[in-house]
Order: structure tokens, then C-alpha cells, then sequence
């Protein structure tokens, strides 16, 4: 297994380079196109621990250790901000339903979850000892 | 943000020149754009073959543009990469904008 | 200012993420001539840290701290292994002076730390609580 | 490691397909040449177009080759980019290794 930790401020600007990241260390394991599912689902979850979990705050800190084995990426996103409210995580697994016929009413957000869930194989949120941890697992193999 | 703007027979021509429409632009983007519309304009053709990467923020910008412009308003998209392409799908929203391979496509379907 | 902080298993495979971090994070402060010369430092540096004070041992961590201001790249190297020989940082800069027609003596190594202090404008090496702590500095505007 | 070898009046020419000639390729690449030389070859063109980094380990790598083969050995190297280049500088290693280039010259360069 192969283990790498990197840490960021909360800015948007380094949010690039945690998908820069996953692609470096797990190049070789994944094709082009799993590799940007993993770079859109570890973009999005790295965007919402900015914006939800600390509000727009520059200068707090997000970790994510990747671990690479022959198996499958697993990466763990933790941050030291505010809580999700459990209600949230019904939005990995709901549908996007909206018309899009109904300009007026069209979602200007809220895909993130969604796309983070159909990115990954498993997605996890657990609070624990004050931080928000988000566990990421793309399989090789993918299962069936 | 680089963007490059034309207008011709009232078809505003938006070729973003960024490899990134993510959260990092969005606030950038949207004012752009917003003063475009705000200015009048009500078809417009995004070029995005320069992008390589768009996160649910850069779609979010799209879709508030798309709610500026109101009922007359309508977005054609060309030149997306597959990571890009594959975003719209995830959202849905390829039901919302016309998607298209070329820029002739895309003037073509903003105008009918 | 943007600070980054990673760490990585001390394996070969792992060295091209450590000058691609650095090239995502100061990628708008430096040309790409500097760029190229800041990636060769760092891969120097952390080569020689896998090499020498781990002795190739592939499970040991290695952390690079990015700190990117206005006027310079600071970058701060730490590893846990085995100190170095002061006598070696001669060798920083020191003139690499063979004769390049006699072929049974050209040196097949012991260029890296002359490398690394060619293409950083400070270098610096601190023995610390039992770590190895490299200090190279690139600043925008070069010092004349 | 990917490396593509041709042998054409003599010369051997190689071609490396890899972007980083590092300390993680060194290993594999000195015993892919050395048997290489080890069959006979003295004159080696090495195509290095592909390669985009290369660490003092990957220059110590071609000097291993020029010392395995001996005073009638002569190495002759094209295709370098920028970086690669400055490497071979910094280490002063443009003063043993004809640097080339177009594969032409370093055919001309080889035999000469
Ligand atoms: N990391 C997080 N920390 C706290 N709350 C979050 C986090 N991620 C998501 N949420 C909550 O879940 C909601 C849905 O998130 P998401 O699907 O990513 O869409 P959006 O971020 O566009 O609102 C957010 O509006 C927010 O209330
Ligand atoms: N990080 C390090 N830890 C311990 N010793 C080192 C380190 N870096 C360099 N050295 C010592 O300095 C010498 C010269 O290093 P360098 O110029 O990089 O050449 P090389 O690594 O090819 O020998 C090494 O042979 C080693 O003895």
C-alpha cells in the first residue's frame, strides 16, 4: 500500500491540486476516465468542506490522505468545521428530479453529493472527535 | 478570467479561455456574464474547448446565466471535453442546454 | 500566504508528486523555466533523503511543507532518518570538476546536492529533534 | 520500462518512451543497455524526445553506459527538452555526451 497526506489551506485556488493529487498517485491504477470521476468527487467534497463546513474561510485546514492499494483508492477528507446536518446525506442517493423545462425553478446547485456519490464506489461521512471525516473508495475492479 | 466575447446578428459568442470553470471562477463568471445580459443580450454560444475540468459550481454559473436572460433567453454549448460532458449528464442539465460538437452547431441551434 | 503540507511513503515512485505539488501551488508565481528548475531541486532533495538517510527503506515518511508568498516559494523537507556528514554540504558548492575525456574516471553520481543549490537561490540544512530539515528558498525576483 | 531498440549498421539506436528518466527507472534502464552493451554495441544513439525529466540519477545512468563500454564506446544523444538539457549542463555532462538535435545529426555525430 501506498500512503500519501497532503494538507491545504481552505482556498479555492488549492482545491486543484488535491485532484492533481489523486491523479499522480493512482495513475497508473485507473483509467482516464475513472481517474476524473475520482478528480470530480474529491473536487466536490473538498468545495463543500470550504464552503459548508467552514463557511468561506481561507485560512483553516483540510487534510486528505490518499492510500493506494492494489485494490482500490481510498481517500479520507477531514476537516475541523461546522457539522452536516444528517439530513444531508439523503442527497448522495436522491434523484435529481427537476424540470427542466421550468427555467424559473431550476437548481443552481446542490448537485455536489449526487455527483460525489455516482463518481465513487462507496462514500462515508462520520463526525468524530470534532472533525468531519469523508471516506472516498474507488475499486479497481469496480464491483458489480 | 479570460474570456473572449463576439456579437453577431445578435448571437453573443463566449469563448472561455480557462482550464478550470470551477468554484475558484464562479463569482468571476457570473459578473461577466451577468453584465453581458444585463447589457441585453439574449442567445448566447459558449465555446468551452479550453476547459478541461468543470465542478458543480461551473454548472451552478451556467444555469444562473440560462435564469438571467429569462424566457427569451437560450445557451448553446460546443467543444466539451469528455470529463466536461460527462458533468452535464451527471446534473441533468443536458436536458437544459443544447450540447454540440461544433461551433456551427451551436449557431445553428441557438437560432432555431 | 498559501501553505501546503505533504507527506509521502519514502519511494521512488512517489518523487514526481512532489515537484508536480509544487508546480500546481507556485504554477502563477514562476515562469516555467523556474518551475522546471524548482522540481529539480525538490527531486534532488527528496531523492537523497529516500537514498541516504532512509537508505532506500520504502516504508519511512518524508514531508514537504510549500509556503508561497508574494516574493518567494519557501519549501521545508523533513525526513526522520539518518543525520548528514557536515562535510558533505561542501558539496553544495562546490565546482564539479572532472576531466570529461577520461571516461574511467567521469563521476556517475554525487551531483545532486550541486543540482539542488544551482537551482534554488537558498539552501539550507538543519539537524532537529532527531530530523533532517532542508530548507530551499526560490524568491519571484531573484536576488541580483 | 518502455524502450524501443534499433540496430542499423552498427549503431544501435535507442528509443526511450518513458517521461522521466529517475532514480525509480535507473535500475531497470542500466540493465536493459548494460546487456545491451554487454552483446557487443559501442555506438549508442539515444532518442530522448519523449522524456520530459531526468534526475542526476537518470545522467549517472548514461554515464554507467559510456564507462561499461570502454574507450571505443561513444554515446550521442538528441531530442532533449528544456529541462533535460539543463540537467546535462548543470552536471557539465554536455562535455561528454554529443548532444544533438535531430536524430540525423546524432546518426552523423555517432560515426564520426
Ligand atoms: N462538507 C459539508 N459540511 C457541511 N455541510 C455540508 C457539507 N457538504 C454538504 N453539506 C450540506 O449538504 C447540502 C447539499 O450539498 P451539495 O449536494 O454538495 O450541494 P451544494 O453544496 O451545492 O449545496 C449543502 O447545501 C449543505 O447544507
Ligand atoms: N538527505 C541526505 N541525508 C544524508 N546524507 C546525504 C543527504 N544528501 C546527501 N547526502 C550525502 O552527501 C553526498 C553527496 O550527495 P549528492 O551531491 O546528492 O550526490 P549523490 O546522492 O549522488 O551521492 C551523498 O553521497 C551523501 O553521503
Amino acid at each position: 500500500m501506498n500512503q500519501v497526506s497532503l494538507t491545504i489551506d481552505s482556498r479555492p485556488e488549492n482545491v486543484p491540486l488535491v485532484g492533481a493529487c489523486a491523479k499522480e498517485i493512482a495513475g497508473q491504477s485507473f483509467s482516464i476516465d475513472k481517474l476524473s470521476e475520482i478528480e470530480q468527487a474529491l473536487v466536490e467534497t473538498v468545495n463543500n468542506c470550504i464552503e459548508h463546513a467552514y463557511c468561506g474561510s481561507e485560512d483553516r485546514q483540510i487534510t486528505i490522505k490518499y492510500a493506494l492499494s492494489k485494490d482500490r483508492l481510498f481517500v479520507e477528507i477531514t476537516d475541523q468545521g461546522k457539522g452536516l446536518d444528517p439530513q444531508c446525506l439523503k442527497k448522495l442517493t436522491a434523484e435529481l428530479d427537476y424540470n427542466p423545462s421550468d427555467i424559473d425553478c431550476l437548481p443552481e446547485g446542490g448537485f455536489g453529493l449526487n455527483v460525489i456519490n455516482s463518481c465513487m464506489d462507496e462514500v462515508n461521512y462520520r463526525r468524530e472527535d470534532g472533525k468531519n471525516h469523508w471516506s472516498l473508495t474507488k475499486f479497481v475492479v469496480p464491483l458489480t | 478570467m479570460q474570456i473572449q466575447t463576439k456579437a453577431v446578428n445578435g448571437v453573443l459568442t463566449l469563448s472561455l479561455d480557462e482550464k478550470r470553470l470551477d468554484s475558484k471562477l464562479a463569482v468571476g463568471f457570473k459578473d461577466k456574464v451577468g453584465e453581458l445580459i444585463a447589457s441585453g443580450n439574449r442567445l448566447i454560444v459558449f465555446n468551452l474547448s479550453a476547459v478541461d475540468f468543470i465542478d458543480s459550481s461551473g454548472i451552478g454559473c451556467l444555469v444562473t446565466c440560462l435564469k438571467l436572460m429569462g424566457p427569451k433567453g437560450k445557451i448553446t454549448i460546443w467543444g466539451l471535453k469528455p470529463p466536461v460532458e460527462s458533468m452535464f449528464k451527471l446534473t441533468r442539465m443536458d436536458r437544459v442546454f443544447t450540447l454540440c460538437s461544433t461551433e456551427e452547431q451551436a449557431l445553428q441551434a441557438v437560432n432555431s
